[in-house]
């Protein structure tokens, strides 16, 4: 069954939202008016926006990863909160306590980046384990990328969840490198989604490109964890068409290896499809054009806020 | 993240009585009572649940708290992931972990994870997990399972750390560890175990972490302790004591939060201080406790000594270990010289 | 092909030696001569017996786990310093300073045990990275228990071991239980050698209670490794017939848990097989007397052994 | 364990040269002369090989020396175990740990494994191993990739520990972990990577590990510290100065082994002590000069003073920082204080 038009329309709406965030970004950090290193997902948001449109926020849990912004505007934390928290200004979804890699919005169902690999893999696992008592029926999320698969702590939240019959879904976002090296010099294994029966966990992989296809694959792992069925492991292929960092001039990247990953990116994808379908130009534009100005606003709001005050960091340390 | 109402202490009408227990019988109350007082609690780690734990003493709570107590695969990360995220969602996870040796294979959750949580999303979240665990040597267990690593835990921002020596304190620290809203270390120490019983309190109210004791009052000089080396310290006490030194004992209890006004106290009244842990003197805790009561600026009849471990790692064989531990001698010389004004520092200190 | 009569004899001795050896130890500790927490091996003897036959110790190196009594006795470790290590004297293989949990024997090719769950794995791998650039032919072995298996450092040293093709054989002993914990019950893959293609590593299951099986799997891993072909999972599945610790009432077998291991003990079937094979049962026997001497005199020469001496504790701390 | 007898440090003939480098060609500097003088080496960890490190720090080494230099998974026990491996059988292995956070996902193999090697073994079997990683706050870091944790392995006997903080050592106190047969754990920063050029001896002999050194004479207080930290205390020293008041800054350089000395001739010329480190202050590694000097019984003119991180987690935010960490004002003043007899304590140290 593929999605509605109505539904591609709500996806293409949203990938260009987390596309336009991260290109700003991009602007302020280079412009220096945002420091440090800062890891954008362009090119994945499909990815974010199809496993997030599986799942119920009011009571279900993401965790995923440093590159995290695709992820929280998926789940709708409001672009002005998160350009804010990079900014380190005081309107930040966490008061500029987080930055870039390691920022929470509980609120919006997005419990957390993590910034060490694979360390939110486990306290997923926690977070389902906690509904198999609450009766909330929360599914937990935990994402990464391929290169976490070879991080121990993940290894031991699969077979965790796996063994407890946690309801949590695994999202590997397979987007070929960990940070400048290729997750094909790293394991022997190409098939990522592979490593589940190790842990008798059902496994699979989908165009991570494509983001009906991830909804519809999360769909399928959602209803299975919700129901009892226990956790499952999918693989999102996918490319960054952006440095691991801002400023990483990706040499490490073989000749037309961009050029694909940008010719196969899933915001023109899916436009064409959208056409197609037999939406018009115009209406896309018209998408385009409110999501460019949502971001200017967004942006231009967290920019005259005012910036973090040192006398309060010492503050919720403990209860 | 749901609004979980937690029972009040007490609730679930736990009877005030007193009872002869060993060190093991308290932690196992007190887990007992945090289980039936507490829905929210759960109990989790390697053959605590159907086994009752390596040494007994989680017995019986998997039978009747059932899936409430489970047992784990050998898997750290998880373990204290797991109740980091539990914890998140309103559950109060009992994390054991079987030696404090093994947290080195997960410290990431109890120092980049467990304690962010609060302070980054400014109290939106919090993760208020208990780790039990212990530490220390034992009669013939190796380098690898008798290490004393309380300075790891107390130098994390975000971290309480508590290290009881009795069965009251095993009893009544981890209830407030259990009730305390911030990730909590509990360190016991399995030589401790199976000891002689001592009255023990049970069903009071729960009081708040924190808080040193004075084992043993004395005008001479400050002891300032903790964990299982408090034992050789009342010992090294009363053999100077028939020297006519009387040495105050004062067990810190809890590293963090540290009752600094107890020792500053204390050291006032005595002006000399020796600080006597397990662990290794160099780099060890102790030195925080030094330095606080250098930096207070008592004036001080000699200067303060240090007895931990000497610079070695713990030899398995029992002839061996008195040459890297503290002894009862060595605490009673340390004391002996201290008072008498002799600059003290255990020659092993560096090398 | 199977092994000839004279290598199973000298099997047999193998393991009647690591028997005989476990046995005193027991007495030894039950009597207070040796004091905490000991690990017996009695009922997997045939794992090391078998595996150490497959290697050459002039080069090769063994990464047992706590439970490594068997491993040091395959590898010839003389009994005496092994006895006199747990019992602390200055005649133990390492003065007393290992114990029975963390003792190495690096003359005997016995690199070490581990008294922390999977922490050998990746110095194993390690010991194989060195044979890449030493030219020594060396096959590394990486032991562990069935429970090791969840533990991260071990899928961190599969991974990387199988990436780099690492000549290194990791060896599961899976004796179905971690300390009193039913593995069947921590994993929900019951085939634990089937996690080796989550690395695109081979990996098989051999019947741990026969020695000459556990020899010819580990020949042809260890073969392979030296001809660079790189690591292998090697399952020998066999049972403790014993505690996890001396005292350990073993409550947690089900009712004829035990007995099953016992009558399925290798020593026991060995003698059968000999037998059948036309080995008179005076020669098994005289066999039996020899081994039996040999514990008993080196016990006794440990006994007498003098207690290390604690002015020698902090010595080689550092170079 | 093979024989493998080791070059001569030097034989390759490295001329002795001085050159205008950075911190981070300072090591790479360091890393292609050991690569280059000792066969025996091995360079590895996480996108050091063909990327050239995250830093640019291991750029061009693995083009030289090929193989020797390699790119591992995101594995850190795998790195660190790996290492430990290798160095038991005669390698010299060098693993970059990326962030020091990132040691905690497999600080068993620093602590539990590499420094129990010899000792168990009474020197039959080693691990000289160099550990590489860079720790500290950069602007807009967050809260996992900011700590300082320099004490958590200075409390490990068998670990050596050096923190360099300028070119030369961060070239010279590589070289002397690498050609040191003990594991080592070496901490750069980096915020001091891609500073400012400074003149670097290259191609000397090789000094063994340890010794201290005075960055910045001064008669009236002496601040020992290390790290990157120092470049703001030298900024206050002259903030001072220009007031009238001389302190001398002692550059720790090796927490292990510790100069003890050379910190206690420093303390008894100005009696006046302050230890400045960027890690947090409780707990710390600075309470352990405090009591090494409190314990010499130096006749000190003011209680000594310690400069460090408050009791928080490290926020993000640029402006949130100078609120957690020390910052050149806040040395300033406590330096102030400490010469007019003040006692000085860190409102936050505890809390
Ligand atoms: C435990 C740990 N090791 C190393 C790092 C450094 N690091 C940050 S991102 C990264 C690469 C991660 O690759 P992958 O999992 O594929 O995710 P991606 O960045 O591609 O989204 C590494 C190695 C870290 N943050 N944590
Ligand atoms: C990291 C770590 N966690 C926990 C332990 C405690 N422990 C010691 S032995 C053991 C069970 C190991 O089971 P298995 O791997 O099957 O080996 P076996 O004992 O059966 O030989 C456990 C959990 C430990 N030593 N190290
Ligand atoms: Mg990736
Ligand atoms: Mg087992």
């Amino acid at each position: 069954m593929r999605s509605d038009t109505p539904t591609l329309l709500g996806h293409f709406e949203r990938m260009l939202l987390i596309r336009g965030v991260e290109d700003e970004i991009a602007r302020l950090r280079t412009a220096g008016d945002m420091v440090g290193s800062i890891h954008l997902c362009s090119g994945q948001e499909a990815v974010y926006v199809g496993a997030v449109a599986a799942l119920d926020l009011s009571r279900d849990a993401v965790f995923p990863t440093y590159r995290g912004h695709g992820w929280a505007l998926a789940c709708g934390v409001p672009p002005e909160a998160l350009f804010a928290e990079i900014l380190g200004r005081v309107t930040g979804i966490n008061g500029g306590r987080g930055g870039s890699a390691y920022f929470t919005a509980p609120r919006y169902g997005m419990y957390g980046e993590n910034s060490i690999v694979g360390a939110g893999a486990p306290i997923a696992a926690g977070a389902a384990l906690a509904a198999a008592f609450d009766g909330s029926g929360r599914v937990a999320v935990a994402a990464f990328g391929d290169g976490a698969l070879n991080q121990g702590a993940v290894h031991e939240a699969m077979n965790f969840a796996a063994v407890r019959g946690l309801p949590v879904v695994f999202v590997v976002e397979n987007n070929a490198y960990s940070e400048l090296t290729p997750i094909a010099d790293m394991t022997r294994n190409p098939e990522l989604f592979r490593r589940a029966s190790a842990y008798g966990m059902p496994g699979g992989r989908v165009d991570g490109n494509d983001p009906d296809a991830v909804a519809r694959a999360m769909e399928t792992c959602v209803r299975r964890a919700r129901g009892g069925g226990g956790p499952a492991l999918l693989e999102c292929v996918t490319q960054r068409i952006v440095g691991h960092y801002i400023g990483d001039a990706q040499r490490y990247r073989p000749a037309g290896d961009l050029d694909r990953a940008v010719a196969a990116e899933p915001i023109g994808r899916l436009a064409e499809r959208l056409t197609a379908e037999g939406v018009a130009a115009g209406e896309l534009d018209a998408i385009r054009s409110r999501v460019a100005d949502r971001v200017r606003a967004a942006s231009r709001l967290a920019l005259d806020s005012p910036p973090a005050d040192p006398a309060t960091a010492l503050e919720h340390l403990y209860a | 993240m749901p609004d979980l109402t937690l029972l009040p202490a007490g609730a679930a009408g736990t009877a005030i009585e007193t009872k002869r227990l060993s060190y093991a019988e308290a932690v196992n109350h007190a887990l007992r009572r945090a289980l039936r007082e507490r829905p929210e609690t759960l109990l989790f780690g390697e053959d605590v649940a159907k086994p009752g734990g390596v040494f007994g003493v989680t017995k019986g709570l998997h039978r009747e708290f059932g899936d409430r107590v489970f047992d784990t695969p050998i898997s750290e990360s998880a373990i204290l992931g797991g109740a980091v995220g539990a914890a998140m969602f309103g559950r109060r996870p009992i994390a054991e972990i079987m030696w404090i040796d093994f947290s080195l294979v997960a410290l990431d959750q109890l120092v980049n994870q467990a304690p962010n949580v609060r302070y980054v999303s400014r109290g939106a979240v919090t993760a208020p997990i208990t780790v039990r665990t212990q530490a220390g040597n034992g009669p013939g267990a190796c380098a690898q399972h008798s290490q004393n690593l309380e300075a790891f835990f107390a130098h994390v921002p975000g971290l309480r750390v508590g290290m009881p020596s009795t069965a009251q304190d095993a009893y009544d620290m981890l209830l407030s560890a259990v009730w305390c809203d911030d990730p909590v270390v509990v360190i016991e120490n399995r030589t401790l175990y199976h000891g002689a019983k001592s009255d023990v309190r049970l069903g009071g109210e729960v009081g708040p972490i924190g808080g040193a004791r004075v084992r043993r009052g004395g005008s001479d000089v400050t002891v300032v302790t903790w964990g299982a080396v408090q034992n050789l310290v009342l010992d090294a006490a009363e053999e100077l004591a028939a020297e006519g030194v009387e040495a105050e004992v004062l067990d810190l209890r809890w590293l963090n939060p540290l009752d600094l006004t107890a020792v500053q106290e204390a050291v006032a009244r005595t002006r000399r201080l020796a600080v006597v842990h397990e662990a290794h003197t160099f780099g060890g805790f102790g030195a925080e406790v030094v330095s606080l009561v250098a930096e207070s600026g008592l004036d001080l009849l000699a200067p303060p000594v240090r007895i931990g471990a000497a610079p070695a790692r713990i030899p398995s064989a029992v002839s061996l270990v008195p040459g890297v531990l503290p002894t009862r001698a060595k605490i009673a010389d340390g004391l002996r010289r201290l008072v008498r004004g002799e600059t003290v520092r255990d020659a092993g200190v560096l090398r």
